[in-house]
């Protein structure tokens, strides 16, 4: 790690330390990229939330989406699976290629987009079903063809709620606390096995112990999967994520890019003055 | 009651008859159909006969298509329905099965009124009769309004009662009409100062609660009562009911012959148990032995006269 | 900025909320008693109608009256060919109406686009749940019994009903399909469902309980109805209970009609007891809706 | 772990084909095309009855003049020569006046009772209570008409009005009432139940009574399943045939004995559906213009039913509350 | 500030110096508790979720729990103002003194402690109702007679919101983004002025501005109410609160209360090793 040279900069966020860079030796930029934003526009009826995005998503990698609230970043994230097909009101214009092809475009079919790329949402929602019947649903619609418990309970081990529920798998995903949904939220996407994992904020009701263990998880799949996570949290976002992505509100408060680019290179040397003052000036 | 002048014996094939066909039309004769069919089917049992209660005018509708074999009728049939059994080419008979009586009641508290003459219950039942208090009616009966309760104005007893009492003249409209009797019976019972008519059972069965207003056709008043009926004293209010039967299926199925046959033997038994009146000896040898002419082809269905004079055997 | 926030938050002050929470409490707790007493009423009511049925219908309640076919003598007449024909006609009609109502409404409500359209089908079904059930037995006699040559059938009749009933069964398991939140079915499609996967085993679970509602509603009519079967049926007496989907039928609604219809009181206090029966036997077929509705309410709730 | 989340290893992803399965697309698909034609089912039903009510409502029409039809206040039919008119108001108001009379009843009672077993009453009372309520809507509405009939009127409408008659539109309108609140109490306590407990919660934790909670909030969220029971009753009051055919008379209001209006509740007060049961299974010949008058009305009634149904419509909309 | 002293005990919780402690000159144990909470136990069915926890709430003071995700701090939120109620299976035992009464008293009116004990719940929850109409509806019932206007301005202000909504107060409370949904409930909670307010982790979906805000808000509160917050950021309770509770799950799995006392205290000097092992050894 070769972070001496710009010491100065990391110190001037306060709570991230150097060592807390994860695989800045990657080589990002010339990785493929799997995911693509071209000019993306989404409208909530006739309120224009998300400007104009451009944005690539590599493969294999962490990218994190950080900005204020309300500047569109589920909006975007929501898009890059077509779940916003669902909100009658919204209405998305612009490219979103994923592997090349247009998820929008006509034959492409919304479930097979769906199931490659999972999706934790931003307020938990697990199914009025058991917790073990929340996680072994989702594999079994995707023909899992191997042993269920073992599948429900990695899945359980790996969200860092094994121990919780072990006890209780049959009762209700609706009796657990906020954070243990938000948990079995996770488990539930993990055990669908997709290639991209959508994330909006899944530690936000979490304690330190259990976010740890879940962005510890986030490295480990990073080999195999490429995700994509809503973080209001900036060592989170620092810790975690190989890039970031701020976004952010134009005078018209409609959803912008600010900038993006390799996490650490954001948190120490961004570009634009609003980064800045976003991760640093106003972070205490 | 006179003797019984026939005696019905099933021959020897009715038990292994069988076949499938309906009966439908009105329902003041259904009853007597529905019981014919229930003592039919002790001794044909495959023999599968429903009765249906279309009303007299669905059920020549029903008719003129085919596919009824029989039509129960509280009134004759209309010129349009015949012409339209014509028009299919449905000749049919037309037999007479009982008597029934429309009953002019009025409530059992009611304590003026015994009898009326048809002039009266004319002038009560007009539209230019000028009534609407008892008093009209007679001086000495109290100046209290008259509530008159009918069938509705589309069944055939509505028809009949004012054929008989009002002739030409128009009948009132701001009386209270149900077609359900027992409905009719609540309304007259209900009010000291009611009047209504219906058929002659309901009036047995509510005798508690009403009383019958004797009839005077100009040689006395002559109160229902099964003798009146039966032997025509009771006039003009008795009246016959009958069924149509479609010729062909009468002459071409044995299973429709036999019914008939048996119907017309035994509706002396069957009509006092569903409160209608037997035809008398006469008149009942009479209808039984048209459906036997009916059944061989000796005689000509009655739709061939149908229009020339009146087809009806006298009753 | 802070002190734009601190002046204009200044003016949020205690003096000005009176909440008389007591006061609050005595109007709840009067409303409380309307509802129970509304509630108290329908049943006082619901009651008052049984009793006027059950009066005198008990003593004439007997083995012959679900044996027997029906008779011109009281003592005898049973109902036994009317029984079996409601019980065909109400499960028959019962799951044709819930499979085609339960379908329009999971297209209506998870499939169709929303739009005119969409309004116009819903207008049209809140449209045909007004139209008299006569109409439907003139639409049954000229489709049915006409058009497609099955006659006065048992399966005339059904189909009759079933098309009658079908409003309430679209309507409410509409409702319920509406009521499940949209978070679940977020929930299933980002884990890579079908449509139809998320409405069959998420959405359709949840709303099962109002889908139950409505077949109840919908049994309870069919069972009752006359009128419709009158014009379709016809038939005022059966002697056989129906053996097959082309035999003619009866039904019990239609038995007491008639028999409410005759002269003799008797029969006034057998169609009493015939209600009863026909009020078990609804009873009988409803008990397992109503159990399964039990069972799904008590399971989803979010 | 490692060894426990084998079942994860994405090993064997199946090559990328975004265009999906063709075998579950058109499963997919086949399901699709067997809704659709569900709800065809009901578009026919419409169109079956229009075309059967146009059909032969024409032949009505062409003997009567649909403005006289509309206009006229003298409702006979089914009487000979001069006296007959085709004035078809009394029996429309005849039909407004006990449906206004049964939703007055069945809506407000029905909706506190729902209120009541949803948000108040325990687990068993409920349990109990609304399939009671549930068979109570099997009655054959013949029932209804004769309890209207013998325990309405005379025990308890009479002490109250004393020269009620014994056939009047207030007595069926009750019972009709009677008879539609099961519809409302049984749906709507469905959509109250459906309100997720956040809901409640967040009223609750906000210093709201139950009844608060209740009146403004849970009913708000639920006001489409709600308004949708009022449909289904409403609708089913302006249908109801028996219960109108032996309680309210046969003879349309204001022509019968003692009343002279054609608001006049306390008497005989044909409705149309009361009018074109009865006709049809009667005596009357088939292709009379009394006859086919029963198609006219018939036809009247679906095309103000349809009117309403758009008024309703249009007004929930506007008040429709989507939650989650 | 005579913080000097316990310097080295701060240092091993990174991203927290010193100067983030707040009022920690306040006299704290000296001032009046406002709830006391004496052996409390609450199960749900059968499952005891807390386990005898004895805890006292000073008047005008900040109070914070935390503790790892599923110990029961929602749940011993909620049964302070008697939100437990709700839940059939839910059963409390134990004193829940507010003032010196017991608020499961029998004769203790529920809507008359939820009123003086306000509550923003864990998952945002706003009414189907228009943005004015959430705000506004909590001082409608609690007969609010000023102007409703400036009102449901300032509630928004205070929670940081007004600028995103101040043009589309009449849309629906549910079109919101998760963070602006979370300030929705806190400017509804605040509208209806209670004396205290329960907050189940009012800023997890928040950006860091946001939640600036918020804690502002809240430091600013303080004099009028009383606060207590549910966090499972170690900073923010060390920013914000007076005092912290630090809850836990013992062997069985069932919540217990771990320490409670002054937050500088208990962030510098814990007693408890598992207090301290929770709030510096394991997170970072
Ligand atoms: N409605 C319920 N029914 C049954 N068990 C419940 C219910 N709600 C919570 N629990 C259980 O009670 C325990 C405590 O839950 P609680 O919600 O209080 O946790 P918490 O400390 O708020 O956690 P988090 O930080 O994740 O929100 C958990 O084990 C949870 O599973
Ligand atoms: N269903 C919707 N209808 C209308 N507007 C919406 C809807 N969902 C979100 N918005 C608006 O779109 C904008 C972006 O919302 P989005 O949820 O993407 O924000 P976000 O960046 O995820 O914020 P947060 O961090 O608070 O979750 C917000 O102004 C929000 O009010
Ligand atoms: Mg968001
Ligand atoms: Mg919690």
């Amino acid at each position: 790690m070769q972070l001496e040279s710009s010491q100065e900069a990391v110190a001037r966020i306060p709570g991230i330390s150097a060592a807390a860079f994860q695989s800045v030796e990657k080589e990002l930029d010339t990785s493929p990229s799997l995911i693509e934003l071209r000019n993306l526009n989404i409208h909530y009826g006739s309120f224009h939330a998300v400007n104009d995005v451009n944005l690539s998503i590599k493969q294999n990698s962490i990218t994190a989406f950080i900005g204020p609230s309300g500047c569109g970043k589920s909006t975007v994230l929501r898009c890059i699976n077509r779940m916003n097909d669902l909100i009658p009101s919204a209405r998305v214009d612009g490219e979103i290629l994923y592997h090349g092809q247009d998820v929008n475009a006509r034959n492409v079919d919304p479930v097979e987009v769906r199931r490659r790329i999972g999706m934790v949402f931003q307020r938990p929602n697990p199914f009025p079903k058991s917790i073990y019947e929340n996680v072994a649903w989702g594999a079994r619609i995707n023909g899992y063809k191997g042993n269920y418990d073992e599948l429900v309970e990695a899945s359980l081990v790996r969200a860092a709620l094994w121990d919780e529920v072990k006890d209780k798998l049959k009762d209700s995903g609706l009796s657990l606390s906020g954070g243990q949904q938000q948990r079995l939220c996770i488990a539930r996407a993990l055990a669908t096995n997709p290639d991209v994992i959508l994330l909006d904020e899944p530690a936000s009701a979490l304690d330190p112990i259990s976010t740890l263990k879940i962005e510890e998880l986030l490295r480990e799949l990073e080999s195999d999967y490429t995700i994509v996570i809503v973080t209001h949290n900036m060592q989170q976002a620092a810790r975690v994520s190989d890039r970031t992505v701020f976004f952010s509100l134009n005078e018209n408060r409609q959803g912008i890019l600010v900038e993006s680019g390799p996490t650490q290179k954001m948190f120490t040397n961004p570009e634009d003055p609003r980064t800045e003052g976003y991760i640093s000036g106003r972070f205490g | 009651q006179e003797e019984n002048v026939i005696t019905y014996e099933p021959g020897d094939g009715v038990s292994d008859l069988s076949g499938a066909f309906e009966a439908d039309g009105s329902s003041t004769l259904g009853p007597l159909t529905e019981a014919a069919i229930e003592e039919f089917a002790a001794i044909a049992p495959n023999v599968r006969i429903t009765n249906g209660i279309s009303g007299t005018g669905g059920g020549f509708e029903r008719f003129s298509k085919g596919e009824t074999a029989i039509s129960n009728a509280s009134r004759p049939i209309k010129d349009s329905e015949a012409e339209a059994c014509a028009a299919a080419g449905i000749s049919w008979f037309k037999f007479d099965m009982a008597y029934d009586g429309i009953t002019v009641v009025v409530s059992s508290e009611n304590d003026f009124v015994s009898d009326l003459t048809v002039e009266e219950l004319g002038n009560i039942w007009a539209a230019d009769g000028g009534v609407t208090t008892w008093a009209d009616v007679r001086a000495e009966w109290p100046a209290e309004n008259i509530e008159l309760y009918g069938p509705g104005t589309a069944s055939g007893t509505f028809d009949y009662f004012n054929e008989a009492i009002l002739g030409e003249r128009e009948v009132r409209t701001d009386y209270t009409p149900s077609e359900d009797d027992n409905v009719l019976v609540q309304g007259v019972a209900g009010s000291k100062n009611a009047l209504g008519y219906f058929g002659f059972s309901y009036y047995e069965e509510n005798q508690d609660v009403l009383k019958a207003v004797a009839i005077d056709n100009g040689e006395g008043a002559v109160a229902p009562s099964i003798e009146s009926i039966s032997d025509g004293s009771y006039a003009p209010l008795g009246r016959t009911l009958y069924v149509y039967v479609n010729a062909e299926e009468l002459q071409s199925r044995p299973e429709v012959a036999e019914f008939v046959e048996f119907y017309a033997a035994t509706a002396d038994e069957i009509a006092p148990s569903v409160g209608y009146i037997a035809l008398h000896a006469e008149a009942q040898q009479e209808t039984y032995d048209h459906v036997l002419g009916a059944i061989d082809g000796s005689i000509a269905p009655d739709s061939d006269s149908f229009g020339q004079e009146d087809a009806t055997p006298a009753a | 900025m802070s002190s734009e926030l601190i002046s204009s938050a200044s003016q949020i002050s205690k003096a000005e909320y009176q909440p008389r929470v007591s006061a609050r409490q005595t109007i709840g707790r009067i409303w409380r008693w309307v509802f129970f007493g509304s509630t108290a009423l329908a049943i006082v009511l619901l009651g008052m109608l049984l009793w006027s049925v059950i009066g005198p219908g008990w003593n004439w309640l007997s083995w012959g009256l679900i044996t027997n076919p029906p008779s011109r003598f009281p003592e005898k007449a049973g109902m036994n060919p009317a029984i079996w024909g409601s019980i065909w006609i109400v499960l028959g009609s019962g799951v044709a109406a819930f499979i085609m109502g339960l379908g329009t409404a999971i297209y209506l409500e998870e499939y169709a686009e929303k739009g005119r359209f969409n309004d116009f089908i819903q207008t049209n079904i809140s449209n045909l749940a007004g139209v008299p059930s006569i109409v439907y037995g003139l639409l049954g006699l000229v489709v049915f019994v006409d058009l497609m040559h099955m006659g006065r059938t048992l399966i005339a009749g059904v189909l009759t009903m079933a098309l009658l009933i079908l409003p309430v069964v679209v309507i409410s398991s509409r409702e319920a399909i509406r009521a499940v939140p949209p978070s679940l079915r977020e929930a299933s499609y980002g884990l890579g469902a079908t449509k139809w996967q998320t409405v069959w085993n998420h959405v359709l679970p949840s709303a099962f309980p109002g889908i139950l509602t409505g077949i109840i509603l919908a049994m309870s009519r069919a069972i009752g109805e006359t009128a419709p079967l009158l014009v379709v049926g016809g038939a005022s007496q059966v002697l056989w209970r129906p053996d097959g989907p082309f035999s003619t039928f009866m039904v019990m609604p239609l038995q007491i009609y008639n028999w409410t219809g005759r002269p003799h009181e008797e029969f006034e206090h057998l169609a009493a007891a015939a209600i009863i029966v026909l009020m078990i036997i609804l009873l009988l077929m409803n008990s397992v809706a109503i159990g399964l509705r039990q069972h799904f309410s008590r399971k989803a709730r979010w | 772990m490692s060894s426990t989340a084998t079942p994860l290893r994405p090993d064997n992803r199946p090559p990328l084909n975004l265009m999906g399965k063709r075998g579950r697309q058109r499963s997919e698909e086949v399901i699709r095309y067997a809704l659709i034609a569900c709800s065809l089912v009901t578009l026919l039903t419409t169109l079956g009855i229009i075309g059967i009510l146009l059909f032969e409502a024409a032949n009505f029409f062409a003997d009567i003049p649909v403005w006289d039809f509309l206009t006229g206040r003298t409702w006979t039919p089914l009487f000979a020569g001069t006296q007959q008119e085709f004035g078809v108001l009394p029996i429309v108001v005849g039909t407004l006046m006990t449906s206004l009379v049964a939703a007055c009843i069945a809506l407000p009672i029905g909706l506190a009772a729902a209120i009541y077993l949803s948000e108040f009453a325990n687990e068993r009372a409920r349990s109990v209570l609304k399939p009671v309520l549930e068979v109570l809507a099997g009655v054959p509405t013949i029932v209804y008409g004769f309890f209207a009939l013998t325990f309405i009127t005379p025990v308890i409408l009479k002490p109250i009005f004393p020269d009620i008659g014994t056939f009047n539109g207030l007595s069926a309108g009750i019972a009709i009432g009677i008879m539609a609140m099961p519809t409302v109490a049984s749906l709507s306590e469905d959509a109250l139940r459906a309100v997720p407990r956040s809901l409640r919660e967040a009223a609750y934790g906000l210093g709201a009574t139950k009844f608060e909670t209740t009146a403004r909030v849970v009913v708000p969220a639920a006001v489409s399943g709600i308004v949708a029971s009022f449909i289904l009753a409403v609708s089913r009051a302006v249908g109801e045939t028996m219960i109108v055919a032996v309680a309210a008379g046969q003879s349309p209001a204001g022509q019968s004995g003692a009343s002279g209006s054609m608001f006049d509740l306390m008497h005989s007060m044909q409705t149309m559906t009361g009018f074109i049961a009865y006709t049809f299974s009667s005596d009357v010949a088939r292709g009379t213009t009394a006859f086919y008058s029963l198609f006219g009305v018939a036809l009247l009634l679906f095309i103000m039913t349809f009117a309403m149904n758009l008024a309703s419509q249009w007004v929930t909309k506007r008040y429709r509350e989507e939650y989650d």
